[in-house]
């Protein structure tokens, strides 16, 4: 690895001055397990790591029954499957951050770390967006909210500009009668990045859908908000029918590609199996909400 | 036991890939009591074959010797008697490095 | 559960002691090659090609060289000039020029991960930095990444003196054709009453051992040098090296380190002959580890392979005729196992008349290397699959079916020479007979399949010397690496010979120069072989110790016999001796007791193995879960029975992988896309279930304990086996490995139509 | 380059080292403090055979740099025995033959330790579910498995015995 130049700074504006000082060959540096990588294959050349572990704020995980959900950026993925809170109000969310990598991998990886590390196959990403998150940024000139499906711009790239810093994600306090539900498909049972990931959040009216958001991994070069076959289900009920006209809506808006993970064909036709599969436990979990 | 009035002698099993050398025979009986002896005699009556067999007047590394079942070890020397039964085969292991 | 007709009453073998080197390797103190350090060590890094096929037009080192830290770089040009010719080395036979070339490109890359230049600096990282420093000026040719492309007429030719005796003295990709034939293969199809013909693809694997290779040189001013390095063949580490480096093999010392995996791809060299360049060089040790990915890119995976068989069979079920051809991707250079794997493809099953015609092809990929029963995984996906499926048109139960032409003592192998006493028939009764296979399988898309296995197993030289220490216990030495607890065994059967706890019996791995001449730990030849060896050994040491005996006694040394670990004197009343007794009066007898023997092993015992597999289909996504597996292997006789058990879930294991996920995924460029553990997908824990076993014990007649070598045939049926699970599940046939969910659920959609067609046309 | 001062507590005890930056923890504990029990496979964090705990968590020491290690608490294979005597997981993995070439065993050790620190009666799929993250080629995973299960029910004797006497 080439040679780099490490700091821990225990506040957000020290972060952010030390960002800003060295521009594009800065990085916030969290649980590693991307960056590293990154570093070591040279894909990355990033001169300076800014550990923001130590950053109080970015370490907190809070829930509101009002405000809903805030979850700093460098919470590692271990805290959140082990909060009952998330599993109780957002366990597709928390299936998520306990798909990624091994146990090894989640006591250090976090959410944000995940988001940003610009990925079109992160887990958390989808389940993120079913969910309506806001990504708060702070930057050199004042802080600003993103939402989470206009995060990524391209494969490893963000909408963080040089000395900016994901310090949380804001997470809408659950619905009544609402849940929701990640699923995402490996060829093994562990260890694997996602073919494609699925995440659905699903609130009822009696047995029909109400509202429903779609968050679509590793289908297309950026993770995907998908609204047609959501808005086309309220007012529905989640029978056959209108879940296999869902899943075509889904695989209508993917745009994959052949790798060794998967072909652009099965791929499509996974988006759908796993959009009926999500969708239907979703709504399993509301209606006992 | 009687031994066999008829005159007996060792056997040997031809390659499929040699069997162009012995106009297609496959079993061929030949007088000797080594395998060195034993593939002269072969080169002397099918010529060409113990060209095949041999490099540097030793079995090829890529050839073994199965003598009545066994793979041998010594190569041309190896001894036989009149009853044994000779093939080579394609020596083994992973391949070639 | 286990069958045994080994004889004799044993003390020690047969029982399941703590290996000797247990406590060092779960206290992290064993030293594996990486782990080795030695004073003003420089760490060395390699540079090899992003081209699959390319002509190196220049090398320019000048920036590297300038790097501060950067001691030295080699390229090829600082390798002797090699020989195009075979030559025997250990297991394998070599060819001298191509071994060089593989170790650091000439004039030309042949694939993905070529080995181009070497440097060496004071920190793993500078020498890394050096790499990208290095200027390599490449005239990018045509990869040729599969048989079919390289046999094409007019197809980009990789070795220009590559020459085969068919094609004459034409420039060709096709390095060897071998044939065998029996009876009239036209005759026999016209007896058959069912006949089925498929075309089978398998992928290239890697024996994905955890540890990279490594390997410490030391190059003295006195031109001797030492290696440090996990190797399954010190003295072949030895000899390869010699051979690459134009140096005497008295002149190199092989340290064999702890070893950390092997499965066959630790038979050969790669940074060896570069750690001693780079020592001779720059006057320190140093010291090189691969990266995983270069681990994928450029050690020596197994061949991918097209195999097309044909076979038929009577309505009764009697196998008649085969017809089968196969060509195996060698990598980029000749040696595939296609020849082995045409030797085990029919080898269980007595069929009077076949033809099977086997190619070995050069491609743009790495150098093949040995993969436990090399060439046999292949071969048996395709004759299993189609064994399977000629039984289920005779209506007989598949384990029946095999059972009906299976071969036993007195059949003649496929290359002529009649089997000796084996024990395939014993391992499909004791799957037949196994809780698993006779308890009933439920539930929507779920199958049983099971398929047969063989291996030759292989013999070859092994030395060992049995020391008998002044306390009366005892040190044995092999040559042989210890890669899965052949250390235990081999104290378990000096401990046997001379009735000594197993504990006062110390067992050592030895380097070249401590040892007689010792070939591979491969072949599943370690048991048998250096077991052999050590036995012989155990036996000198034994008659030296009558001989003392007679001697304190002043008798004669056939009046003194040794029992149970006891010298008795015949006859008159004096009392037994044990060897503690004897030990301190070595010294007024005549000196230490040290038992030899060196072998070039004879009596070879043939391995069979069948396996029984259970799957579900996730009919949505093409996703195959194993459920249960059940393994009957033939040992001969088990040693260290967990140790034999191990092995058989070992292999089986790499079995499944290798039918489930396991690949090399190359664009087409030529690029290995998937050279990391997150995308060669070996099995985890979560993937597999508990691996039952069956330990068969048919007595090898030509070893002394019996013993026949466990550590291959294992991993032959899985394949075959979860492709015909699969068949059971959801009706379709695979002929493809990995079964991966794009590949079958792909076939199963076609198959849904297809089916769905025929029943609108009824 | 410029080198960090680190001090971290080991396997108990505590120790001050200096490291580059660009030093993985692995690096650090294998070529800087000598500790080479923690075994190298991938550096990608997919093989787990140089797992260790810091502060209670199981860790890729491959994907975590030295210089993060000031201040934690750090625990390695070769702190898993007391005063040279084994732990209970390591007599298990040695009764039930549960390592073959042994690469991977330090790494399956404190994946299991650190498992069993949370869970003391743990069920297959959720020993299973423990290893995942690190691989090996020899053994099947069988022997492992049966080892960390039965390496759990010796322990919660022990503590009943305990807190029987």
């Amino acid at each position: 690895m080439h040679a780099i130049n490490y700091e821990a700074p225990s506040t957000i504006d020290q972060a952010v001055a030390i960002l800003k000082e060295h521009g594009e060959n800065a990085r916030p540096f969290c649980g590693g397990t991307d960056i590293i990588i990154q570093l070591r294959a040279g894909v990355r050349r990033t001169s300076h790591l800014v550990d923001i572990k130590k950053i109080k704020e970015l370490r907190t995980l809070s829930f509101d029954a009002k405000k809903g959900l805030r979850l700093g950026a460098a919470v590692p993925c271990i805290e959140i499957s082990e909060s009952d809170v998330m599993r109780k109000h957002y366990p597709g969310l928390t299936e998520a951050a306990h798909l990624i990598g091994s146990l090894q991998i989640q006591n250090r990886a976090s959410v944000g770390g995940n988001l940003c590390n610009g990925s079109p196959a992160a887990d958390t990403t989808p389940a993120l967006i079913a969910l309506g998150a806001r990504a708060r940024v702070v930057g050199p000139v004042g802080e600003r909210e993103v939402p989470v499906e206009s995060f990524v711009i391209s494969p490893g790239r963000t909408v963080l500009k040089p000395g900016e810093l994901l310090v949380e994600l804001l997470i809408p306090a659950p619905a009544p009668h609402s849940s929701d539900a990640y699923l995402r498909f490996i060829p093994r049972n562990e260890m694997d990045i996602a073919v494609v990931g699925v995440g659905a959040s699903v609130t009822l009216d009696g047995d029909k859908v109400k509202a429903a958001r779609i968050g679509l991994g590793a289908v297309a070069a950026t993770p995907l908000l998908e609204t047609k076959a959501a808005d086309v289900l309220i007012g529905k009920k989640l029978d056959d029918a209108n879940l296999e006209a869902a899943g075509r809506l889904v695989s209508e808006v993917c745009r994959p590609i052949d790798d060794m993970r998967g072909t652009i064909e099965f791929r499509l036709h996974i988006a759908a199996v796993l959009t009926r599969r999500a969708l239907t436990i979703a709504a399993e979990r509301a209606k006992k909400i | 036991m009687l031994a066999p009035l008829c005159f007996a002698m060792p056997t040997v099993v031809i390659p499929a890939l040699l069997r162009k050398f012995t106009g297609g025979l496959e079993r061929v009986d030949v007088p000797g009591k080594s395998i060195r002896e034993l593939v002269r005699t072969l080169g002397q009556r099918f010529p060409g074959i113990d060209a095949q067999l041999l490099e540097d007047g030793d079995i090829r590394p890529s050839i073994a010797v199965s003598i009545d079942g066994e793979i041998a070890t010594g190569g041309v020397l190896d001894t036989v008697d009149e009853h044994s039964e000779v093939h080579f085969i394609p020596a083994l292991g992973g391949g070639v490095r | 559960m286990a069958a045994s007709t080994t004889t004799g009453n044993f003390k020690v073998i047969g029982t399941r002691p703590i290996r000797h080197d247990g406590v060092d390797k779960v206290t992290g103190r064993a030293k594996y090659g990486a782990d080795y350090t030695f004073p003003g060590m420089l760490h060395g890094k390699v540079l090899r090609s992003p081209h699959a096929h390319a002509n190196i037009k220049s090398i320019n080192i000048d920036k590297a060289l300038k790097l501060p830290g950067v001691k030295a770089i080699v390229t090829g040009k600082d390798l002797p000039k090699a020989e195009n010719k075979l030559e025997q080395a250990g297991e394998m036979t070599i060819n001298p020029m191509y071994l060089s070339m593989n170790i650091l490109a000439h004039d030309k890359v042949l694939y993905d991960g070529h080995a181009i230049a070497a440097v060496a600096a004071t920190s793993p990282h500078i020498a890394e930095e050096a790499l990208r420093l290095i200027e390599v000026e490449y005239e990018v040719l045509h990869p040729v990444m599969t048989v079919d492309v390289a046999t094409k007429p007019g197809a980009p030719i990789l070795l220009k003196d590559l020459r085969n005796k068919e094609e004459g003295d034409k420039e060709t990709n096709v390095a060897q054709h071998y044939q065998f034939k029996r009876g009239d293969v036209a005759a026999g199809f016209k007896a058959a009453d069912y006949v089925i013909e498929r075309e089978f693809n398998t992928a290239m694997v890697h024996q994905g051992y955890i540890e990279p290779h490594n390997a410490v040189g030391i190059y003295n001013s006195d031109g001797q040098a030492t290696i440090y390095c996990s190797t399954q063949g010190a003295f072949d580490v030895r000899s390869l090296s010699a051979q690459v480096l134009g140096m005497p093999v008295g002149h190199i010392k092989v340290v064999p380190a702890e070893i950390g995996g092997g499965f066959g791809g630790k038979t050969t060299i790669y940074l060896e002959p570069l750690s001693v360049l780079l020592s001779k060089k720059t006057g320190a040790p140093v010291k090189l580890v691969m990266s995983r990915s270069e681990v994928l890119r450029a050690s020596g995976p197994t061949s991918g392979s097209k195999i097309k068989v044909k076979m038929g069979a009577t309505k009764d079920g009697r196998l008649v005729a085969a017809e089968i051809w196969m060509a195996y991707e060698a990598g980029a250079f000749p040696g595939s196992p296609v020849g082995a794997g045409a030797m085990c493809i029919i080898a269980p099953y007595t069929i009077e008349h076949f033809q099977i015609d086997a190619y070995d092809v050069v491609v743009n990929r790495p150098k093949t290397a040995a993969y436990r029963a090399p060439g046999a995984t292949n071969a048996a996906f395709a004759s299993e699959t189609i064994i399977d499926e000629l039984a289920e048109k005779c209506g007989i139960d598949p384990i029946d079916f095999r059972l009906m032409n299976a071969v036993k003592e007195g059949d003649a192998q496929v290359v002529g020479p009649p089997f000796k006493r084996i024990g395939l028939i014993q391992t499909l009764e004791g799957v037949k007979n196994s809780p698993h296979y006779k308890s009933k399988l439920t539930g929507k898309f779920r199958g049983r399949g099971v398929a047969s296995g063989f291996w030759f197993n292989a013999g070859m030289q092994s030395s060992a010397t049995v020391n008998i220490h002044a306390d009366g216990t005892a040190s044995v030495v092999t040559g042989s690496p210890d890669i899965g607890g052949s250390r235990a065994s081999m104290a378990m059967i000096t401990a046997e010979v001379l009735g000594l706890d197993v504990t006062d019996v110390r067992p050592i791995t030895a380097d070249t120069d401590s040892i007689g001449h010792t070939d591979v730990t491969g072949g599943s030849r370690v048991t048998f072989a250096t077991g052999m060896a050590v036995y012989e050994a155990a036996k000198d040491a034994e008659r030296q110790l009558i001989e003392r005996a007679a001697k304190v006694w002043e008798k004669k040394p056939d009046e003194v016999e040794f029992r149970d670990g006891k010298l008795h004197a015949k006859g008159n009343g004096v009392p037994p001796m044990s060897i503690k007794q004897l030990a301190p009066r070595f010294p007024r007898t005549g000196g230490p007791i040290t038992g030899r023997a060196s072998v070039n092993a004879r009596g070879v015992g043939p391995g069979f193995a069948t396996t029984c597999v259970d799957v579900e289909v996730d009919p949505d996504t093409g996703k195959v879960q194993v459920l249960r597996c059940t393994i009957a292997q033939d040992a001969g006789k088990a040693i260290h029975p967990s140790y034999v058990e191990g092995q058989m879930q070992g292999g089986t294991a790499q079995g499944l992988g290798w039918a489930l996920n396991e690949e090399y995924f190359y664009d087409d460029k030529g690029t290995l896309r998937n050279s990391g553990f997150l995308d060669y997908r070996m099995p985890t824990c979560l993937d597999l279930p508990m691996i039952e076993t069956v330990v068969v014990e048919e007595a090898n007649p030509g070893h002394p304990l019996g013993v026949r070598g466990v550590g291959e045939v294992s991993i032959v049926p899985p394949p075959a086996a979860v492709a015909n699970a699969i068949f059971r599940a959801v009706g379709v046939r695979m002929t493809e490995t990995p079964m991966s969910p794009p590949k079958l659920l792909k076939a199963m959609l076609k198959h849904r139509s297809s089916t769905q067609h025929s029943a609108a046309a009824d | 380059m410029k080198k960090t001062l680190v001090e971290a507590t080991i396997n108990g005890e505590t120790v001050e080292f200096l490291c580059e930056p660009r030093q993985s923890l692995l690096e650090t504990l294998r070529d800087v403090l000598e500790l080479t029990g923690s075994k190298e496979g991938c550096l990608t964090g997919d093989c787990g055979a140089c797992t260790v705990i810091v502060d209670g968590r199981a860790v890729d020491s491959c994907l975590m740099l030295g210089v993060e290690a000031q201040g934690k608490t750090i625990s390695t294979v070769e702190g898993l025995a007391t005063q040279g005597v084994l732990s209970v997981l390591q007599n298990k993995f040695l009764e039930h033959a549960s390592l073959q070439c042994g690469i991977c065993t330090p790494g399956f050790l404190i994946s299991a330790k650190s498992l069993l620190d949370r869970n003391p009666k743990p069920t297959e799929p959720e020993v299973r579910y423990a290893l995942a993250g690190n691989l090996c080629r020899c053994t099947g995973y069988d022997k492992i498995v049966k080892a960390v299960l039965d390496a759990a029910a010796d322990i919660r004797g022990q503590d009943k015995s305990k807190s029987a006497a």
